[in-house]
């Protein structure tokens, strides 16, 4: 294999790497100095971020089961800032668990199958990713070995995510029994609009909606977040989402372009569903986490809208969101990380006064909820009303509607939010909570993110270049 | 740097500053300063717009720019102004001038407070400067969360409750905006053949009919929930009622004006064809908000909901000009949306003035004010002069511009829209009367009144900067509308194009 | 020798594929439950074969495909195994219905 | 400009200016200089008016044989479109002039009457404003050469009246008369401002003189248009006039836009004496005068209505004012009548020399009326300044301790009851003859009213400076108080003499020159209807005596409901508290709170409910989820198969 190739798969390398490394660490009882290990392990992903940067380099690999072009790429930058901010964000929740190893090496080795999945130029690679990426995830959802709650999170799960896989590929047999080879090129060329393949096209959209929790399939989704410890909440919430989320646009708007108006119309129903059943569900919650889950399934739902265009700017758009979300999610999540490590509190509630206690927390939580409910000058504005631009134009005025609905109704629930933190005044005044400079770092990252996304436009217009539709 | 610009940079290098500083005092007078500057440089630069005008330069809007800001959706950053723009930067300029001067005493978080006001303004002048609808959009939106945490956190009442009706409402209505232009946005594909946000670019389109209606409707329905249009008022009274004395100003002042003007902008001018079909349902809609606007009014016994009832009421001439479609009625609309916005953010500040020292806004409570207190007492008369269309006040030149407007239009169906409206004068003096009557005039119901005290320096200033504008439009209508006559011409123009046309 | 038509091999696997399921939903012992997942994979198996042998005898990517299942299936089913343990500790019960301390 | 353009501008600039003056700079300068400055600047008016009347009447006014309308001053305010606009204009005709001088002459001596009246009163320099701003608003209203810019004035009339009603504003009463003073007009002003809008569509213009030449030839297309679609039988011209004569009809206080006038007396007296008996009252008349030529030539029908409704208003308020004991009551429902006999003489008119004698009486009765019942206003008011009371039953025997003003208030009774050689017989006698030419039976109404007029004229009277003895004491209300006699005796002079004027060669109809018919024989009819008048009111009220009470009961309930002015104000308020309150105003709050508004957090409660209804979903249990997912699947691929197969 030429340099070249590696360059391709530098982002598999280098995450294997890091994956070796932790290993050898394990085995030498490195758990034993937390800090340098912890600091060691962020420089290696930021290491694993900037080489993620390097020149980008296009081309299939494997037989074109490994699939590299530039939009790939950004994806997985995007989400290689994720990992990292995440990691940042976790360090105080890490410093006081005595796995912190296990726990980069689960995750690690998720986002190893997240990548994969992504560059996938067969639905054998893309299953295996799948799959790759969940079955950690569940470990780590029960990383809280002591709680109750954890528990619960991770057999709630592997047993939904085992079912769910055994749908999905219930219908990918279903489709390999329909086109004979299951490389993404041959689907494309060979997919007919029969029972047998909108059969099989129905369970793998079911098996999709599940990993990225659309309404119907979504109902894991608020269990697990409440129950998993937070870092890992933040990384289902938004690497697992993310990244099924960028498979999926590819598999729709690829595999499935021959019958574009069946998904159209499925796609039309869950996005209405997920975004009013995640609003709804939204506005009921106590727990911040839970509050989260709803939020990121109503998100999901105007992705979808995005992603209803059907076109050049869906792709694009649906991809600066995904970017805009990841940024404002994990703000959130490193808040509510840095305010539960200290105070041990993570519902609503808890939250009263926090303006006066911690403005800071308070700020950026104020800001990531302003960008997810699109308020204006957050980035999370540009990305939703493009969404609904891209929808627009492919003229999906039903699915507008319901997005226009449910726009106000989560304004509604963020800024229920933004009211407590604001307006009410506290019963019970939260300490001032520390800041270490991980956290700090991270969250600068995301709010300056958040703000200046959407005035520094050559971001977008570098995924509109990327962004190809064939 | 274009002119226009520097509108948007004076309130944001003040925001920007008011972050740094730590003491109230340099805070207030930052907001201050930064405030004062903006409406020199809004007199300035209205100024030098009609010496352009003088010279001879005919184009729609002067100073014009673009630049790139999402190309691959080709969003720009455009500005232009024309008269009613610039009118409405005016109106801006003044009523936050002087609602910080009515602030002057605010209690807590100041920096938050004056920060808010502020980013408000800005979203106000960024709307009233962009010939880009997205960005136009942008502002809009952004004016809308200041409103919910400036209620939210300095209001009164049930305070939350109100708050948040306003901003959902408000989402709600920009939401339908959003549908609108966006349709309007691949329309001017499809029809015109370069997608395009730019007003300039989609008034030379000519959008097939089915197009037209339906995003006319959604547009002009959109903004009429920001000009508090009937059924679409009832954040109005909440958030009126609910807000920081400034914050009232603001709503009531500015940011309803901003419906009036995408109404008239957007969805009239863009959309001429649908406007002629379709305006008369908002001719129907804003006959009802006149007239029942202005009897619920009526029955208000708390003076901030009379005034904005009052305001749902008057907001109603505004839609009702705009849906007319004459040139005069458009005047009109233009007009009372500048009188309006004054006059009404002087109601807001006298009331807010009386709250601050007797603690009661119902008008049954107080009683003898302007034994105790003339100046106040003095500038809620005026005030409610001005909206009951007293002619030297600005409240008269502009109805009655609305009036005779409408009486252009012909036709059995908009005469009796005219008489309607033109009936609310009266109800709208029964009710001014009932308010000056109970609370200005009559004698001290209450012994702790007696000690109240007039009028600060603030204060006075305030309602001085305020009343000279009402008084300079009551006394010198012509320059208004030397200002904006040319600009309404052009909008009516355009029907007149369509019917050539058609 | 008369071959077995494919239709009746998927039928079987339908047939698996639905027991599956049923054992799923029915069964609240999560060992089961697995076991269920279990019989649901191994139709999907059948089927993966059956195409491969009846429709594209030339190419193994079925063949290919099943080991995969296999192979990710047995991984699953140890990560389970493990949390259902872990599960256990807590609750002292694996009984699925009694898994519900967070709803709503 | 010529020196009289100069001159009326100035009129008009100075009460402007001393209003400014006195409100910004009242509270800094001690109340006598505000009171001097403020009388100074309206007596230099009153100069100036009688200058340009000089001017005008001798000097330029006269253009081939007939008196022309003069521009004195044009401004465009607002250009509402090509056609109309609002231009300021100062216009000099006879009438105008006439009233400037009125206006002027008769504010001049109240605001002199007032430095002693309303000594010592705590906001005397507001008062000095806001008779200085009502003074100019009615000076602007009569030169308006623009229905709108009448329009713009008759609100500022309407407003400063309404101010100095409310000028006591903590007295309960004064507020409520105030209120019902300007929503009461403010209604009628609705249909003045419906009739612009519809004359000023049919005329294309707003400009009086354009207006009334395009309404008034018989071949103007402007005219063939307008009185080409019609409603009710009347003509749409004849409805925007008689929508333009509501508003008139409202200021001038015609049934049944009346009841606001008796109220209005809770203002201080001098304003009742200037701005409801001589000036901004009469505003109605003058209105209809300004369009009389189009009444009269295009909306005869119209101009009828408006004699009907004047007449009854005449016999009505007469009638009214008979049973009322507050004197300033009687005195407003008096000016009620005399008001309505001024409204009836241009109802009666018609177009033409000898037809259009109503209109030069209508305007002569308008001159001296001003000037006498200014007069009795005034006397009523140092009777009032001297007893500390509005009510007959507390005066009585005045006569000796207020000679002057016994003698003044005497002169001016025998003028209003029309008593031969006295100004108001001059006029009353023009207005009865010419409807006696114009219609006979307003004549013989309108006979009957002046008897009324007389009787309760001297019914007021008598009972204040007869009827029985002075119960304050013997000694002079009246040292000192040359302020307050000085404007009696010239009133007085006016009242008596202003009536040997050769009315008819100044204004008429057409500006040409015309002799007012006069005929001694004619004369009998009206002068002993006063007599008699006169002669009932001795009879009852010279002495004490139980005639009245007699009388009264005789005429049993009709007494009662006159005495109770027939119940109007109590109709308005049942429709204004009973309807339109309970009726509109408060359904309409009910409305907006409960189903507006409802609706509004009707959706957020639909969502709640929602919320709430679909939470079973999400039970907790793994299988349940699982369930939905299948079921999701499932569905989908139902719908799928069914929508694309």
């Amino acid at each position: 294999m030429s340099i070249y190739s590696y360059l391709m798969l530098r982002f598999e390398v280098v995450i294997t790497l890091i994956i070796f490394i932790l290993l050898v660490l394990k085995l030498n009882d490195a758990d034993k100095k937390e800090k340098s290990l912890l600091i060691g392990i962020n420089i290696m992903l930021l290491l694993n971020f900037i080489v993620g940067l390097l020149p980008m380099a296009e081309g299939n690999l494997f037989m074109g089961f490994f699939r590299s072009n530039g939009l790939l790429v950004l994806q997985k930058n995007i989400l290689n800032l994720g990992l990292l901010l995440i990691s940042l964000t976790s360090y105080n929740y890490l410093l006081k668990n005595n796995n912190r190893i296990e726990f980069y090496i689960l995750m690690l080795s998720s986002m190893l199958g997240v990548f994969a999945m992504l560059s996938s130029g067969h639905i054998l690679v893309l299953y295996l990713g799948l799959e790759m990426s969940t079955i950690p995830i569940a470990a780590l959802a029960n990383f809280n070995k002591s709680m109750k709650n954890s528990s619960e999170a991770g057999i709630k799960l592997i047993l939904s995510s085992a079912f769910s896989t055994g749908i999905l590929l219930f219908g990918i047999s279903l489709l390999y029994g329909a086109v004979g080879n299951l490389s993404f090129e041959n689907i494309q060329a060979n997919l007919q609009l029969n029972e047998l393949t909108l059969l099989a096209f129905a369970f793998i959209l079911g098996g999709f909606a599940f990993k990225m929790s659309i309404v119907p399939f979504h109902l894991w989704t608020a269990d697990v977040y409440e129950g998993s410890p937070v870092a890992v909440t933040n990384y289902l919430s938004v690497i697992s989402k993310g990244s099924v989320i960028f498979v999926f646009i590819s598999v729709l708007y690829s595999i499935f372009s021959s019958f574009t108006d069946a998904w159209l119309y499925a796609i039309t129903i869950l996005s209405i569903l997920s975004m009013t059943v995640g609003n709804l569900f939204a506005m009921r919650q106590q727990n911040l986490k839970r509050f989260f889950a709803f939020s990121s399934i109503a998100q999901v739902g105007f992705v979808l809208v995005g992603i209803a265009g059907a076109s050049k700017i869906g792709l694009t758009s649906a991809t600066y969101f995904v970017l805009i979300y990841l940024l404002s999610n994990i703000a959130s999540f490193g808040v509510i990380s840095a305010i539960f490590d200290a105070t041990g509190k993570e519902t609503i509630n808890d939250y009263k006064g926090l303006y006066k206690s911690n403005p800071y927390f308070a700020l950026i939580l104020a800001v990531s909820l302003f960008s997810l409910a699109g308020i204006p000058p957050t980035a999370g504005f540009f990305g939703k009303m493009f969404l609904l631009t891209s929808s627009m134009g492919n003229g999906m005025y039903v699915l507008l509607a319901f997005a226009a609905i449910n726009i106000v109704i989560s304004l509604y629930n963020y800024l229920r939010i933004v009211k407590t933190m604001f307006i009410d005044d506290a019963v019970e005044v939260l300490p001032v909570v520390g800041r270490n400079f991980g956290m700090k770092m991270a969250l600068a990252v995301c709010t300056i993110g958040i703000i200046i996304i959407g005035f520094v436009t050559p971001l977008f217009q570098y995924i509109d270049v990327l962004s190809i539709v064939k | 740097m274009n002119v226009l610009s520097i509108l948007i940079l004076i309130p944001l290098i003040t925001a920007l500053v008011l972050l740094m500083v730590r003491k109230e005092l340099h805070m207030k007078l930052i907001a201050l300063f930064g405030s004062i500057a903006q409406l020199g440089y809004s007199v300035w630069l209205t100024n030098y717009y009609i010496n352009f005008r003088k010279a001879g330069d005919t184009a729609e809007m002067l100073f014009q720019t673009s630049l790139g800001w999402f190309k691959p959706l080709n969003i720009y950053f455009s500005t232009g102004v024309d008269g009613i723009s610039l009118t409405m930067i005016l109106l801006t300029a003044m009523v936050v001038v002087a609602g910080i001067l009515v602030s002057w005493k605010i209690q807590h978080q100041v920096k938050e407070f004056f920060f808010l006001i502020v980013l408000l303004s800005l979203g106000a002048y960024g709307f009233f400067i962009s010939t880009d609808l997205f960005m136009m959009f942008f502002f809009l939106e952004l004016a809308v969360i200041p409103k919910y945490l400036l209620i939210g956190i300095w209001g009164s009442g049930k305070k939350e409750y109100s708050a948040m009706k306003l901003a959902l409402m408000l989402m709600a209505g920009s939401a339908l905006v959003f549908l609108g232009i966006a349709a309007l946005y691949f329309a001017s594909g499809i029809y015109g053949g370069q997608y395009t946000w730019n007003i300039h670019e989609l008034t030379q389109i000519n959008f097939p009919m089915s197009v037209q209606v339906p995003i006319y409707l959604l547009i002009f329905t959109g903004f009429g929930v920001f000009t508090a249009m009937f059924p679409f008022h009832t954040w109005a009274p909440d958030g009126h009622s609910s807000a920081p004395t400034a914050a009232s100003m603001f709503l009531a002042g500015i940011s309803m004006k901003l419906g009036g003007y995408g109404a008239l902008r957007v969805a009239t001018y863009l959309l001429p064809n649908a406007a002629q079909e379709w305006s008369w349902i908002f001719i129907i809609l804003a006959s009802i908000a006149i007239i029942y606007g202005a009897f619920a009014t009526m029955m208000q016994k708390d003076l901030k909901y009379m005034n904005a009832y009052s305001s749902v009421s008057h907001c109603g001439f505004v839609i009702l000009g705009i849906a007319m479609l004459t040139k005069t009625a458009f005047m009109g609309a233009v007009m009372q949306m500048v009188s309006h916005g004054i006059m009404t953010a002087l109601f807001f500040a006298a009331i807010g003035m009386i709250y601050d020292r007797a603690h009661t806004r119902q008008a049954n409570e107080l009683g003898g004010m302007l034994k105790q207190m003339p100046f106040i007492g003095t500038a809620f008369i005026i005030a409610g002069l001005t909206s009951l269309g007293l002619p030297g006040f600005s409240g008269f030149v502009s109805e009655m511009t609305v009036f005779v407007g409408s009486w252009e239009r012909t036709g059995i169906f908009y005469r009796v829209a005219t008489i309607l409206a033109c009936a609310s004068i009266v109800v709208t003096a029964v009710y001014i009367l009932r308010s000056v009557g109970f609370a200005i005039w009559g004698t001290i119901t209450n012994k702790e009144y007696e000690t109240l005290k007039d009028a600060t320096w603030n204060e006075k200033a305030a309602a001085v900067l305020l009343i000279a504008g009402i008084v300079f439009i009551g006394v010198l209508p012509f320059w208004v509308v030397n200002l904006i006559s040319n600009d309404t011409i052009t909008i009516f123009n355009k029907f007149i194009s369509v019917a050539v046309a058609n | 020798m008369e071959q077995v038509p494919l239709s009746h091999v998927l039928i079987l696997s339908s047939c698996l594929f639905f027991l599956g399921i049923y054992g799923f939903f029915s069964r609240r012992n999560m060992i089961t439950m697995l076991m269920s997942i279990e019989l649901i994979l191994n139709s999907i198996n059948i089927n993966f074969i059956a195409f491969n042998k009846y429709l594209y005898p030339h190419q193994l990517e079925g063949v290919f495909f099943t080991l995969f299942i296999i192979t990710v299936a047995a991984a699953e089913v140890s990560l389970a195994i493990a949390i259902i343990i872990n599960l256990y500790r807590k609750f002292n019960t694996i009984d699925v219905e009694d898994t519900n301390t967070m709803k709503f | 400009m010529s020196t009289y353009d100069i001159a009326a501008l100035l009129i008009l600039l100075l009460p402007i200016l001393s209003f400014a003056g006195l409100s910004f700079l009242g509270k800094r300068i001690t109340p006598c200089t505000a009171g001097i400055v403020g009388t100074t600047v309206l007596f230099v008016a009153a100069g100036l008016a009688l200058f340009t009347a000089y001017g005008y009447f001798f000097q330029f006014g006269e253009v081939a044989g007939a008196y022309a309308h003069h521009t004195s001053l044009e401004i465009n305010w607002l250009q509402f479109n090509e056609n109309l606009s609002i231009n300021l204009s100062i216009i000099l005709d006879p009438i105008s002039v006439m009233m400037l001088v009125v206006i002027t002459v008769i504010s001049a001596m109240v605001h002199l009457y007032s430095f002693k009246y309303m000594h010592g009163e705590e906001r005397f320099a507001t008062y000095y404003a806001y008779l200085a701003l009502f003074t100019f608003s009615m000076l602007g209203l009569v030169v308006s050469g623009n229905l709108f810019q009448m329009y713009i004035f008759w609100e500022l009339v309407g407003v400063s009246s309404f101010l100095l009603i409310g000028f006591y504003f903590t007295k309960p009463s004064a507020i409520a008369a105030a209120k019902k003073a300007f929503i009461v007009t403010r209604f009628a002003d609705l249909g003045f401002l419906l009739g612009i809008l519809m004359l000023s569509y049919g005329a294309e213009t707003l400009d009086f003189f354009v207006l009334i030449e395009r309404l008034t030839q018989p071949d103007s297309v402007y005219l063939a248009s307008f009185t080409a679609t019609s409603f009710m039988g009347l003509s749409a011209l004849s409805w925007g006039l008689l929508l333009v004569f509501t508003g008139g009809a409202g200021k001038s206080a015609m049934f049944p836009l009346h009841i606001w006038l008796p109220d209005a007396m809770e203002g201080p007296t001098p304003v009742s004496a200037l701005i409801h008996a001589a000036t901004m009252v009469v505003a109605g008349v003058y209105l209809v005068a300004r369009l009389f030529p189009v009444f009269a030539i295009s909306a005869p029908d119209a101009l009828a209505i408006v004699g009907y409704i004047g007449v009854f208003t005449a016999l009505f308020a007469a009638v009214i004012a008979c049973t009322q004991t507050d004197i300033k009551r009687v005195l407003a429902y008096s000016t009620i009548s005399q008001i309505a006999f001024m409204m009836f003489a241009l109802g009666v008119a018609g177009w033409g020399e000898e037809k259009a004698e109503g209109f030069t009486a209508s305007m002569f009765h308008l001159f001296t009326h001003a000037f006498f019942k200014a007069l009795l206003f005034l006397g009523a008011g140092a009777v009032i300044h001297a007893v500390h009371s509005n009510e007959m039953k507390d005066m009585g025997g005045l006569r000796k301790s207020m000679p002057i003003t016994h003698i003044t208030f005497l002169i001016a009774c025998l003028a209003i009851a029309g008593v031969p050689l006295l100004s108001g017989f001059f006029s009353k006698e023009a207005i009865l003859n010419a409807a006696y030419h114009g219609n006979p039976m307003i004549f013989y109404v309108a006979l009957l009213t002046s008897g009324l007029t007389a009787f309760y004229m001297f019914r007021l009277y008598f009972r204040i400076f007869w009827y029985k003895a002075d119960e304050h004491g013997h000694h002079n209300h009246e040292k000192g108080m040359w302020a307050m006699n000085l404007p009696l005796i010239i009133l007085a002079i006016g009242a008596a003499f202003t009536g040997y004027i050769p009315f008819g060669d100044f204004v008429s109809a057409d500006g040409k020159p015309f002799e007012l018919p006069f005929h001694l024989t004619f004369s009998i009819a009206p002068v002993l209807a006063g007599v008699i008048g006169i002669g009932i009111a001795w009879m009852m009220y010279s002495k004490q005596n139980s005639n009245p009470d007699k009388v009264s009961a005789s005429f049993g309930r009709f007494y009662n409901w006159a005495y109770h002015k027939f119940y109007i104000d109590e109709i308005y308020l049942f429709v204004t508290k009973k309807v339109l309150f309970n009726l509109v105003g408060r359904p309409a709050a009910w409305f907006d709170k409960n189903v507006v508004d409802g609706m509004i957090n009707g959706y957020a409660s639909i969502t709640s409910t929602t919320s709430e209804a679909i939470k079973g979903m999400q039970s907790g249990r793994l299988q349940t989820y699982t369930l939905f997912f299948l079921g999701g699947v499932l569905v989908v691929a139902i719908l799928l198969i069914v929508n694309f197969i």
